[in-house]
C-alpha cells in the first residue's frame, strides 16, 4: 500500500520536476514546482513522516513558492514562452546530470538493494519536537540566528540607497 | 723610476744567484722542509735541498740571467719595468725548480715559469704573432703540465711522499713507477718542446731576444732536462719510460735539426736547434747510466752558454738591423757590411755557432762527444737503445753543422752566385737585392750588450775544458768527420747560391696545421655547441617553464568568463570526476 | 517497501535539480532547481530515518533543511531583486561585469 | 531519552562566545536602528566600538579558557565516545582566536572607509557578527547538523555583505557567490544524508566510529558521501575546481567585505573541514585524504598560476588566496591541526594587512591596478615596507619568517604523512607563488610614469596596518606562538 | 666568543634597519662610510672567531664546536636556534665579511649609475647577515632560513641596480635567479624533513655525531633532494642557467658578492650537511655528482671560449670552478674535501677580484661587450689590464697563487677517492677535469688577448678612461695580497683542517 502510494507520488514528483527545469514559461515552472514539492510531501507521508510532510507543505508550498512568485512578478517575468530560458549548454548539462545520476543510482542500488523499510509510525510532531528540543538544541538555536541574519540581510539589501 | 728599481733588482737578483752558487759550491748536500700541512695521511708542503746538481744549475741560471739582465739594459726601451720584473720572476721560478725538494714546490716554479714565459713572449703584445705565440706556448706547456701534475700524484701517492729525496723507486710498484714517470715525461716533453709538443717553441720567437736566450739557455726548456736528472733514480728504474724517452728524443733531434735546416730566420733556426740539442740531452738521459746523466748535464751547461750567446747575438741583429730574417740580413751583406759594422757580434756569433756545430776545440764539441761516448758505452753492451741514440746523435751532429754553417754563411757572407742567392729567399724578386738599404748608420751594439756576448763567448769555449778533457780520440775523430760531413754540403750549396728547402721541412712536417685542425677547430666547435646548448636546450627548458606558466595563467584568465554557470558546470564536473575517482578507488 | 525506491527517487530529483542549475539562465529558475535538490536530500533523510527506525534524527534534520532552504531562498531572492535593479535582468550568464578574460 | 531539557553550566560556558557574539549582533542592530538622532559618524564609532568590545570579549574568554576541555550539548553515548554537538578544546580555542582576530581586523579595517561606500553601518556590523557567530560555532561543532547550519550562518550574511553596497558589481558578486554556495550546500547536504543513512548518526564521533568495518558496498557510499561533504567545503573555501566564483566576488565586493571573505569566511571553512578531518571522518589511510590531497595540489597550482598574470591588486590577492588555501589543505590532508592552525594564523594576520594596504591605495586610486603601486617605496616608505613584508610572508621567504615557518610546518606535516608527491607539488608552488608576489614587490620599486602614490593615510588604517605588521613581525621572530594555538 | 658570533650576525641586520629608517637625505658617501664601518667591525669580529684548534665532522658529545649558541626556537616543530662555528665555517665567514667590507668600501667612490646607494648598502648588510648565518647555522631549518634570507635582497640588488641598459634583461635575470634558487631550496627543505623523519632531529651536531645510515630508500631520496637544492645554488651543470645572466646583469658589488660568497652556500651545505649527515646516501650519489661536476668543468670552460661579454665570461668561469669544488666534494676523500674548501675561499677571492675588475672596465666603457670595449687595454688602462691578467692567471689555477691548491687537491682527491667509491670512474673524472684546466687557461688567455693585448693604434682610448683609481687599489689590494699569500702558503688554511 505505502509502496504504491509512494510510487505514484514519486512519479508525479519526477514528472513535475522535469517540467520545472524544461518549461519555457517561467511562471508555469513555478507552478509545476508547487506540484513537485507537494508530491514529495506525499512521499514523506508514505514514509510515515507526517510532521515533515506537513512542514513541507506549509513552508514550501505555502511560503517559498509564494515568495518565488512574488520575485517573478517583481522581476517582470513574462508569461509568454521564452526560448532563451535554457542555455545552449543544456545538452551538456543533461549529460553531466545523467552521469551523476548513473553513478549515484548504481551506488545506491548496490549498497541498499536488499534493504526494506518496515512501516513504523514515529514521524509525529511530538517525536520530532522532542528530538529538536532535547538533542538538537544547538543547531536549532543556530538556525534561529541564521533566519534572523537572512532576514535582516534581505531587508538591508532591499532597502533603497539614501540618495535614491 | 720604477723601471730603474726593477733593473737594479733584476741584475742584483741574478748576481745573488751566482753568489749563492759560489757559496754552495762544495757544500754538503742538505735539505730543509717548511710550511708543511697535513692532508689526510699525506704531507703537502715545501722543501729545498742543495747538492751538486743544484749548484750547477744555479751557476748556469745565474750566469745566463746576469747576462740577460745586463744585456736587456741596452736592448729594451719600452715597458722596461714589467719586463725586468718578469725576467726576475722567471729566474726566481727557475731557481725554485732547481732548489726544490718538494714536488709541489717544484711545480710552482715549473708553472710560474710557464706564466712568465707567456707574459714575456707576449711582451710585444701589439704584434699578432707575439700574441698568438705567447698563448700557444702557455697552452701547450699547460697541457703537458696536467700530465706532470698527474705524474706527481701517481709518484707521490705511490711513494707516499711528495719529497723528491724521499722517493725510493725500490718501494714503488713497477706499474705505478712507469705510469708516474711517463706522466712526468709528458710534462717534460711539453716544457722542453719535444715531439709531439714541439710547435710552441719556434712560435715563441716574437718575444724579446734576451728572453729567448733565457728560455732556451737556462730556464724553461732546460727545466725538463733538469727534472729528469733530478729524478734520475726514479726514471732509470723504469725501462719503459727510458725507451719512450729515447724514442721521443731521437725523433725530436732529427726532426728539429731538419726543421732548422729549412728555417729562414735566425731566431727560428736557433729555436729549432734548441729543440734538437735538448733532445740530445734527453737521449743521453735516456741511456739510464750515470755517464749519460753526466753527459746530459755537461751538454746542458755548454748549451746554455752558446745558445744564450747565439740568441743574444740574434738580439743584436734585431736591435741594430731591425730584423733577423735572412732575407733582410741579405741586403746588408754587400761588401761585408754587416760583419764589419757588427764586428763583435760577428765574432761572438761565430764562436757560438762553432760551439753549436761541434767544431773541435769549442765547448759543444766536448759535450757532444761525451754524449756520443755514453751512448757508445751503452751500445757496446748490446743495447738497442744505445745504438739508436748513437746513430741519431751522430746524424744530428752532421745536420747541426749543416744548418750552423748555412746560417753563418747566409747571414754574414754574400754568396758568389749572386742571382741564385737572391732567389733563395726572396721568391724571385730580383730587384730586392739591388735595393741596398742605408747602412751608414749600422753599427755595433752598445757595450752593455756586447759585454755579455763576450763573456758568453769565452764560456762557450772555456766550458768545454771545465769538465777536464778526457777525450776518446776515436769518437773525437768520428765527430770531426761528422762536422765535415755536414759542413761540405752547406758550403757547396751556398757557393751555388742555392738554398733548397723541401716543402715538408719548411712547413715543419705540417704539425701546426694538423694540431689546428685536430684540436683548435673542434674545441671552437664544441664551444659554440655548448653555448648553443645552454641557450637552446637548457635555457629553452627554463624559458619553456616560464612560458608554460604564463600561458597557463592566461588560460585561467580566459576561463574566468564572468559567467557563473560556466563556473557551476566546471564545479559539477569536478564533483562527477571526483565521484568517478571514488568509484575507481573504492572498487 | 524497498529502501532503494525513495533513494532512487532522491537521486533522480537531485540530478534534475543539477540539470536545472546548469541549464537554466534565469536565476529564479536556478533557485527553483536548488529547491528540487534540497528536496532530494530530505527524501533521503526521511527514507533513511524510516529504515533505521531510530529517534527521528533524519526527520529532525529534514526540518532543519527545510528551514535552511527558506532562509536561503529569502536572501537569494533579495539578491536577485538587487541584481535586477542593477542589470535590468536576472540572467545568470549575462551578468558578466566582473569577467577577467580579455 | 527522558529527563528534562536543560542546559548545563558547561553548555553555557562553551557557547558563551557565540552567544555573546549573537547578542552583540542584535545589540548593534538595535543601537543603530533606534538611535537615529546621532550623526552617522558618531553612530559608526559607537557601533564599531561595540562590535570590537564583543569580539574582544570573545578573545579574552578564549585566552582565559585556552587549556580547557568543555564538551557541550552532549547526550549519553549509545556506544563509543560521548555524542556532543559542540566541544570547546584547545584546538577550538586556537581556531576561535584566529577567527576572532580576523573579525576584529575586519572591523578595524571597516572603521575608516565604510561610510563613504554607502554601506548601512548597523546592518553591516550585525551581519559581520552573525557570520562570526556561525564561524565560532562551526569551529566547535561536532555534529553534522550543527556543522552545516553553522556554515550557512557564515555564508549567508557574507553574501548579504557583498551586496550591501547595493550596486551592480556588488549584486553580481553576491549572486555568484550565492549560487555557488547554495549548490554546494545542496551537494553537502546530499552527502550528509548518505552519511546518515550509512551510519545512522549525525555525531561525528559516532560516524567515525561506525565507519570502520562497513561492508564494501556501504563503504563505497560512505566514501561518496564523505566526498560530497568535502566538496561542499571545497566550494566554501574555493578549492579548485570549485573556486571560480571567488575572484569575481572579491572584485565585486567592497574591499572590507572582500577582506572578511578572505579572512573570516575562508578560515571558517577551513576550520569546518579541519573539524571534519580531525574528528575521524577521514581516518588515516582513507581515500578521502587522497581526495583532499589532490584538491590541495590542484588548488595551489591553479591559484598560483592564475595569479601570475593578474594586473589588479585585489584579483591577484584573490587568486593568491586560492593558492594559499591549497597550502592549507595540504596539512589538512594528513590531519595535522597544528600546522593548519599555524598557517591560518599567519595567513589571517598577513591577509588583513595586505588588504588594509590595498584598501588605502584603492581609496585614492580606485582602478586598483598593480601599476598604481609604482614608486611607493619612495613616496610611502612605511606603507610600502609593510606591504612588502606581508607579501613576503605570503610567499614564505625571509624576512617573512611567519610565512616561512608555516609553510615549513605544512611541508613537515606532508612529509610525515608520507605524501611525497604532494610535497614536490608544494615545492613547485613555492616557486610559482614567489613569482606572483615578486611581480608586485617589483612594481613597488619601479619608477612610475606619473606621480607616485602618496597620501596622508588615515589614522585607523595606520593603526591597523602597523598592528598587522607588528603581529606578523612578532610571529616571525617567535613562530612558536602560532603553533601553540592548536595545542 | 658566543657574543662575538651573535654580534656579527645581528650587527649588520640592525645596521641595515637603522640605515633604512634614517631619512633619505643622508648622502651616498655617508651611507657607504657607515656600511664600511659596520662591515669592518664584522670583519674584525669574524677574524676574532678564528678557531684555535679546528675540528670538523667529528661532532660528538664531547666534541662540540668551540663557539656555539643553542636555544630552543620552535619546540613544536623541533627547530632550534643553534649557531656555531668551526674551522670549516670560519674561513668562509671571514671571506664573507671581507668581501662585504670591500664592497662597502668600493661604494664610497664608485656606485651604480641608478643611485640609491643607501638602500644598496643596507641590502649588502642584510646579505652579509644571511650568509654568515648560513655558515654558522647548526640546525637544518636555521640553515634553510638563512639560506633564504639572501634571496630577496639579492633579487633587489640585481633588479634595481643591475645593468642600466637592459631593464628587461636584468629583471629576467633577477627573477630566474630567485625562482630557481627558491625551487631548489624548497626541494632541499623536503630533504631536510626526510632526514628529520628518519633521524628525529634537525640538529646538525646531533646528526653529525650519529649520521643517517643507509644508501638507499628514504636517505637516498633525502640526499638527492638536498643535493639538487644545493646544486642549484652552486650551481652545478645543468642547473647553472641562472648564473650567467644574474652575474652579468648584476652591479659590480652584486656580482662580487654573488660569485664570491653566495655560490659558496651550496658547496658549504654539501660539506656541512650532505657528507656528514647522510654519508651512505652521499656515497651512492657521489659518482653522479662527480660526473655532473666534471661536465660543469668542461662545459663551463667551453662556454667561456665563445663568450663575447666579459662579465658573462667570468660568470661562466665560475661554473667551471664550482664544478671543481663539486668534484672535490664528490670524492669524499680528505684531499678532495679540503680541496673543495680551499677552492671555495680561493674562488671567492679571485672571482671577487675578477668581477671588480670587470666592473671597473665596464664602468669605463659603459659596456661589458668585448667587441665594443676594443682591445689593447694594456695601452689604455695599463694597471687595470695588468691586474686583470694577474687575476686571470690566478683564476686559471697557476701554482703559486690561491687558485691552484684547491684544484690540485681536488684532482688529488679524484685520483685517490674514498675507498668505497668507484676509483676508475673518478680517474676518468680526474683526467677530464685536468684537461678542463687547459680549457680554463685557453679562455682566460683568449680574454687577455682580446681585451688587454692588441694594436693600440686601432683602439683609441675611451673618453674619461682613468686608470686604476685610489679606491680601487685600496679595495683590491687585500684580495690580491690574499691570493698571493694563500698561493704561497696554503698551510694557512690547510692546517685548520687537520683533524678528520
Amino acid at each position: 500500500m505505502t509502496t504504491a502510494l509512494f510510487s505514484v507520488a514519486g512519479a508525479v514528483a519526477v514528472v513535475a520536476a522535469v517540467v520545472v527545469v524544461v518549461s519555457r514559461r517561467i511562471v508555469h515552472a513555478a507552478l509545476w514546482l508547487v506540484l513537485a514539492l507537494g508530491a514529495v510531501a506525499g512521499c514523506f507521508g508514505a514514509l510515515q513522516a507526517e510532521f515533515v510532510a506537513l512542514v513541507q507543505i506549509l513552508v514550501y508550498v505555502g511560503a517559498i513558492v509564494v515568495l518565488v512568485l512574488f520575485a517573478l512578478m517583481l522581476t517582470k517575468a513574462p508569461m509568454k514562452p521564452l526560448p532563451e530560458l535554457t542555455t545552449g549548454r543544456s545538452p551538456f548539462a543533461a549529460g553531466v546530470a545523467a552521469v551523476l545520476a548513473l553513478i549515484l543510482g548504481a551506488g545506491v542500488v548496490f549498497a541498499f538493494g536488499n534493504e526494506k523499510i518496515k512501516p513504523v509510525t514515529d514521524g509525529s510532531a511530538k517525536t520530532v519536537g522532542t528530538q529538536i528540543f532535547k538533542n538538537w538544541v544547538l543547531p536549532f538555536e543556530v538556525l534561529s540566528v541564521l533566519l534572523l541574519a537572512a532576514l535582516i540581510g534581505a531587508i538591508a539589501l532591499s532597502q533603497r540607497k539614501k540618495e535614491d | 723610476m720604477i723601471a730603474t728599481v726593477w733593473r737594479v733588482a733584476g741584475v742584483g737578483f741574478s748576481l745573488l744567484i751566482l753568489l749563492f752558487a759560489a757559496l754552495l759550491y762544495g757544500a754538503t748536500p742538505d735539505q730543509y722542509a717548511f710550511m708543511n700541512s697535513q692532508v689526510g695521511d699525506l704531507t703537502i708542503g715545501f722543501a729545498v735541498r742543495t747538492d751538486d746538481l743544484t749548484v750547477l744549475l744555479l751557476a748556469v741560471v745565474g750566469v745566463i740571467a746576469t747576462c740577460v739582465q745586463v744585456y736587456s739594459l741596452g736592448y729594451l726601451h719600452q715597458r722596461a719595468a714589467s719586463y725586468h720584473a718578469l725576467v726576475t720572476l722567471f729566474t726566481a721560478a727557475m731557481v725554485t725548480v732547481v732548489i726544490s725538494d718538494s714536488l709541489f714546490f717544484l711545480l710552482i716554479g715549473w708553472e710560474v715559469m710557464g706564466a712568465c714565459s707567456y707574459l714575456l713572449i707576449g711582451h710585444y703584445w701589439e704584434r699578432r704573432d707575439a700574441r698568438s705565440g705567447a698563448v700557444k706556448a702557455f697552452l701547450m706547456t699547460r697541457f703537458a703540465d696536467v700530465g706532470f701534475l698527474f705524474g706527481i700524484f701517481v709518484l707521490g701517492l705511490g711513494a707516499h711522499t711528495f719529497r723528491i729525496s724521499e722517493i725510493d723507486p725500490a718501494r714503488i710498484s713497477p706499474g705505478v713507477l712507469t705510469t708516474g714517470t711517463l706522466l712526468l715525461l709528458v710534462g717534460v716533453v711539453g716544457k722542453s718542446a719535444q715531439v709531439p709538443l714541439q710547435t710552441w717553441l719556434p712560435d715563441a720567437m716574437p718575444g724579446p731576444s734576451p728572453v729567448s736566450a733565457l728560455i732556451h739557455a737556462a730556464t724553461m726548456v732546460a727545466a725538463g732536462v733538469f727534472l729528469i736528472a733530478r729524478l734520475y733514480t726514479v726514471f732509470s728504474a723504469s725501462g719503459t719510460t727510458l725507451t719512450v724517452l729515447a724514442i721521443v728524443a731521437c725523433v725530436t733531434m732529427l726532426f728539429a735539426a731538419l726543421c732548422a735546416s729549412a728555417a729562414v730566420e735566425v731566431k727560428r733556426v736557433l729555436a729549432w736547434s734548441t729543440v734538437s740539442q735538448l733532445a740530445i740531452m734527453f737521449s743521453a738521459l735516456s741511456l739510464g747510466t750515470a755517464d749519460g746523466r753526466h753527459a746530459a748535464l755537461f751538454h746542458l751547461a755548454t748549451h746554455a752558454a752558446f745558445k744564450g750567446l747565439l740568441f743574444l747575438c740574434a738580439g743584436v741583429l734585431l736591435h741594430q738591423v731591425g730584423s733577423a730574417a735572412l732575407v733582410v740580413l741579405r741586403r746588408y751583406t754587400r761588401r761585408g757590411k754587416l760583419r764589419k759594422a757588427l764586428q763583435v757580434t760577428f765574432l761572438t756569433m761565430t764562436v757560438g755557432l762553432a760551439a753549436l756545430a761541434g767544431v773541435p776545440g769549442f765547448a759543444g764539441f766536448f759535450s757532444k762527444d761525451t754524449v756520443i761516448e755514453a751512448a757508445w758505452e751503452k751500445a757496446r753492451d748490446g743495447s738497442g737503445l744505445g745504438w739508436l741514440v748513437l746513430v741519431s746523435v751522430c746524424l744530428t751532429a752532421a745536420l747541426t753543422t749543416f744548418y750552423c754553417l748555412r746560417l753563418w754563411l747566409w747571414t754574414f757572407f754574400r754568396t758568389p752566385a749572386l742571382a741564385g742567392g737572391i732567389g733563395a729567399f726572396e721568391d724571385g724578386d730580383a730587384a730586392a737585392d739591388l735595393d741596398e738599404p742605408d747602412s751608414s748608420k749600422l753599427r755595433d751594439a752598445p757595450w752593455v750588450m756586447l759585454a755579455p756576448l763576450v763573456l758568453l763567448a769565452v764560456a762557450a769555449i772555456a766550458l768545454g775544458y771545465a769538465d777536464g778533457v778526457h777525450l776518446n780520440w776515436m769518437i773525437g775523430l768520428i765527430s770531426t768527420a761528422l762536422v765535415l760531413l755536414g759542413a761540405l754540403p752547406a758550403y757547396s750549396l751556398w757557393r751555388r747560391g742555392a738554398d733548397p728547402r723541401p716543402l715538408l721541412l719548411e712547413r715543419e712536417f705540417g704539425a701546426d696545421p694538423a694540431y689546428h685542425g685536430l684540436v683548435v677547430v673542434p674545441v671552437r666547435w664544441l664551444a659554440k655547441l655548448t653555448v648553443a646548448g645552454d641557450r637552446d636546450v637548457i635555457g629553452a627548458y627554463v624559458r619553456a617553464v616560464g612560458r608554460t606558466g604564463t600561458l597557463a595563467s592566461q588560460g585561467f584568465r580566459r576561463l574566468q568568463t564572468g559567467n557563473v554557470q560556466t563556473y557551476l558546470t566546471a564545479a559539477v564536473i569536478g564533483v562527477v570526476a571526483l565521484a568517478v575517482l571514488a568509484g575507481v578507488i573504492g572498487s | 517497501m524497498p529502501l532503494v525506491l525513495p533513494l532512487l527517487l532522491a537521486v533522480v530529483l537531485f540530478c534534475i535539480g543539477v540539470y536545472g542549475v546548469l541549464a537554466r539562465r534565469n536565476v529564479i529558475t536556478m533557485l527553483m532547481s536548488f529547491e528540487l535538490m534540497l528536496n532530494a536530500v530530505n527524501l533521503n533523510l526521511v527514507a533513511f530515518d524510516a529504515w533505521r527506525v531510530d529517534e527521528a534524527t533524519g526527520q529532525t534534520l529534514a526540518i532543519f533543511v527545510i528551514t535552511l532552504a527558506a532562509a536561503e531562498i529569502g536572501l537569494g531572492l533579495a539578491i536577485v531583486l538587487l541584481l535586477f535593479r542593477g542589470h535590468g535582468h536576472v540572467d545568470a550568464d549575462a551578468a558578466r561585469d566582473l569577467e577577467e578574460a580579455s | 531519552m527522558g529527563g528534562p531539557v536543560t542546559l548545563t553550566w558547561t553548555d553555557w560556558q562553551a557557547i558563551a562566545v557565540p552567544l555573546v557574539l549573537a547578542l552583540g549582533a542584535v545589540a548593534v542592530l538595535l543601537v543603530d536602528s533606534f538611535w537615529k538622532s546621532a550623526s552617522a559618524e558618531l553612530r559608526h564609532t559607537v557601533v564599531t566600538l561595540l562590535t570590537s568590545v564583543v569580539i574582544l570579549f570573545g578573545l579574552v574568554f578564549v585566552w582565559a579558557r585556552r587549556d580547557d576541555f568543555m564538551p557541550a550539548f552532549c547526550r549519553p553515548a549509545v556506544e563509543g565516545p560521548a555524542q556532543c554537538s559542540l566541544v570547546f578544546e584547545p584546538l577550538t580555542a586556537g581556531l576561535w582566536a584566529v577567527l576572532l582576530i580576523g573579525g576584529l581586523g575586519v572591523v578595524g579595517l571597516s572603521a575608516y572607509r565604510l561610510l563613504a561606500a554607502d554601506v548601512p553601518i548597523g546592518e553591516y556590523h550585525f551581519l559581520l557578527l552573525s557570520a562570526l557567530t556561525g564561524a565560532t560555532v562551526l569551529a566547535g561543532a561536532r555534529d553534522l547538523a550543527t556543522l552545516v547550519i553553522a556554515l550557512e550562518v557564515v555564508s549567508l550574511p557574507s553574501f548579504a555583505m557583498v551586496a550591501l553596497r547595493r550596486d551592480r558589481r556588488g549584486s553580481e558578486g553576491a549572486m555568484k557567490a550565492f549560487l555557488v554556495s547554495v549548490l554546494s550546500t545542496a551537494v553537502m547536504l546530499f552527502g550528509i544524508s548518505y552519511l546518515y543513512g550509512v551510519t545512522g548518526s549525525l555525531y561525528l564521533s559516532t560516524i567515525a566510529n561506525r565507519l570502520n568495518g562497513l561492508d564494501p558496498d556501504l563503504a563505497r557510499v560512505a566514501f561518496a558521501a564523505g566526498l560530497f561533504v568535502i566538496v561542499g567545503f571545497g566550494f566554501k573555501i574555493a578549492a579548485v575546481p570549485f573556486h571560480a566564483w571567488l575572484p569575481d566576488t572579491y572584485v565585486g565586493a567592497p574591499i572590507e567585505v572582500t577582506t572578511f571573505l578572505a579572512v573570516v569566511s575562508k578560515s571558517a571553512g577551513v576550520a569546518g573541514l579541519l573539524v571534519l578531518v580531525t574528528s575521524g571522518i577521514a581516518p588515516d589511510g582513507s581515500q578521502l585524504r587522497t581526495v583532499i590531497a589532490i584538491l590541495a595540489a590542484v588548488t595551489m597550482t591553479v591559484g598560483n598560476l592564475a595569479a601570475l598574470r593578474q594586473v589588479e591588486a585585489v584579483r591577484l590577492l584573490a587568486w593568491s588566496s586560492i593558492g594559499q588555501v591549497g597550502f592549507l589543505l595540504a596539512p589538512l590532508a594528513v590531519d595535522n591541526a597544528q600546522a593548519v592552525v599555524g598557517y591560518l594564523a599567519a595567513y589571517v594576520v598577513v591577509t588583513l594587512g595586505a588588504f588594509g594596504a590595498v584598501a588605502v591605495v584603492q581609496r585614492h586610486r580606485p582602478a586598483g591596478l598593480l601599476t598604481d603601486y609604482r614608486g611607493m617605496v619612495r613616496s610611502e616608505p612605511g606603507l610600502a615596507a609593510s606591504l612588502i613584508f606581508f607579501l613576503v610572508v605570503l610567499a614564505g621567504l625571509p624576512p617573512g619568517l611567519a610565512g616561512l615557518f608555516t609553510k615549513f610546518a605544512a611541508f613537515q606535516a606532508v612529509i610525515d604523512g608520507h605524501l611525497g608527491w604532494l610535497a614536490i607539488v608544494m615545492a613547485l608552488n613555492v616557486m610559482i607563488g614567489l613569482a606572483v608576489y615578486l611581480r608586485w614587490i617589483a612594481e613597488l620599486f619601479r619608477l612610475p610614469a606619473d606621480a607616485p602614490f602618496s597620501v596622508d593615510i588615515e589614522t585607523p588604517a595606520v593603526t591597523m596596518i602597523s598592528l598587522c605588521t607588528a603581529v606578523a613581525a612578532v610571529l616571525s621572530v617567535l613562530p612558536s606562538i602560532m603553533f601553540a594555538l592548536a595545542t | 666568543m658566543n657574543a662575538v658570533l651573535l654580534a656579527i650576525l645581528v650587527l649588520p641586520l640592525l645596521a641595515a634597519g637603522a640605515l633604512w629608517s634614517i631619512p633619505a637625505a643622508i648622502g651616498d658617501r655617508l651611507a657607504a662610510a657607515y656600511g664600511s664601518v659596520i662591515s669592518g667591525l664584522v670583519l674584525i669580529g669574524s677574524v676574532l672567531l678564528w678557531p684555535q684548534n679546528g675540528g670538523w665532522f667529528a661532532y660528538g658529545p664531547q666534541d662540540l664546536p668551540e663557539t656555539q649558541i643553542d636555544v630552543a626556537w620552535i619546540p613544536s616543530l623541533g627547530v632550534r636556534f643553534h649557531l656555531g662555528v668551526d674551522s670549516i665555517s670560519v674561513p668562509l665567514i671571514v671571506l664573507t665579511a671581507l668581501l662585504t667590507f670591500l664592497c662597502c668600501l668600493y661604494s664610497l667612490k664608485i656606485t651604480p649609475r641608478i643611485g640609491r646607494t643607501r638602500s644598496l648598502i643596507a641590502l649588502l648588510l642584510v646579505i652579509e647577515t644571511g650568509v654568515i648565518g648560513t655558515f654558522s647555522a647548526l640546525d637544518l631549518v636555521l640553515f634553510f632560513v638563512c639560506f633564504e634570507i639572501v634571496l630577496i635582497p639579492m633579487w633587489l640588488v640585481i633588479d634595481i641596480w643591475g645593468d642600466h641598459h637592459d631593464a628587461a634583461g636584468r629583471k629576467r635575470a633577477a627573477n630566474t635567479f630567485v625562482l630557481m634558487t627558491v625551487f631548489g631550496s624548497a626541494l632541499m627543505l623536503l630533504g631536510f624533513l626526510l632526514v628529520q623523519r628518519v633521524a628525529g632531529t634537525l640538529d646538525i651536531v646531533e646528526l653529525t655525531s650519529s649520521p643517517v645510515a643507509g644508501g638507499h630508500g628514504i636517505p637516498l631520496v633525502a640526499a638527492l633532494l638536498i643535493a639538487i637544492g644545493l646544486a642549484v645554488k652552486v650551481p652545478l651543470w645543468p642547473l647553472h642557467i641562472w648564473l650567467p645572466d644574474a652575474h652579468a646583469k648584476a652591479p659590480t658589488v652584486g656580482s662580487v658578492l654573488l660569485a664570491g660568497v653566495l655560490l659558496k652556500l651550496g658547496t658549504y651545505g654539501m660539506i656541512r650537511i650532505l657528507v656528514p649527515v647522510l654519508p651512505d646516501a652521499t656515497a651512492t650519489i657521489a659518482p653522479y655528482l662527480g660526473a655532473f661536476s666534471t661536465v660543469a668543468i668542461v662545459a663551463g670552460s667551453l662556454a667561456c671560449l665563445a663568450q663575447t661579454d666579459v662579465k658573462r665570461l667570468i660568470a661562466y668561469s665560475s661554473v667551471g670552478h664550482m664544478g671543481f669544488i663539486g668534484l672535490g666534494i664528490s670524492t669524499l676523500s680528505p684531499a678532495g674535501l679540503r680541496g673543495a674548501l680551499f677552492a671555495n675561499i680561493a674562488h671567492g677571492l679571485i672571482t671577487g677580484l675578477l668581477f671588480f675588475l670587470a666592473g671597473a672596465i665596464k664602468d669605463r666603457h659603459d659596456t661589458s661587450d668585448l667587441r665594443t670595449i676594443g682591445r689593447a687595454l694594456y695601452a689604455r688602462l695599463p694597471r687595470i689590464a695588468a691586474l686583470l691578467t694577474f687575476a686571470c692567471l690566478a683564476s686559471l689555477g697557476l701554482p703559486g697563487l690561491a687558485g691552484f691548491w684547491g684544484e690540485m687537491l681536488v684532482l688529488l682527491g679524484a685520483y685517490n677517492p674514498a675507498p668505497w667509491l668507484p676509483r676508475t670512474t673518478f680517474l676518468v673524472f680526474m683526467v677530464i677535469a685536468g684537461l678542463g684546466t687547459v680549457l680554463t687557461a685557453a679562455y682566460f688567455l683568449r680574454l687577455v688577448r682580446n681585451l688587454c693585448q692588441g694594436d693600440p693604434a686601432e683602439n683609441p682610448p675611451a673618453a674619461f678612461a682613468v686608470d686604476l683609481s685610489r679606491i680601487e687599489l685600496v679595495t683590491w689590494a687585500p684580495l690580491i695580497t690574499l691570493t698571493v699569500l694563500l698561493g704561497l702558503w696554503p698551510g694557512l688554511l690547510l692546517q685548520q683542517w687537520v683533524a678528520l
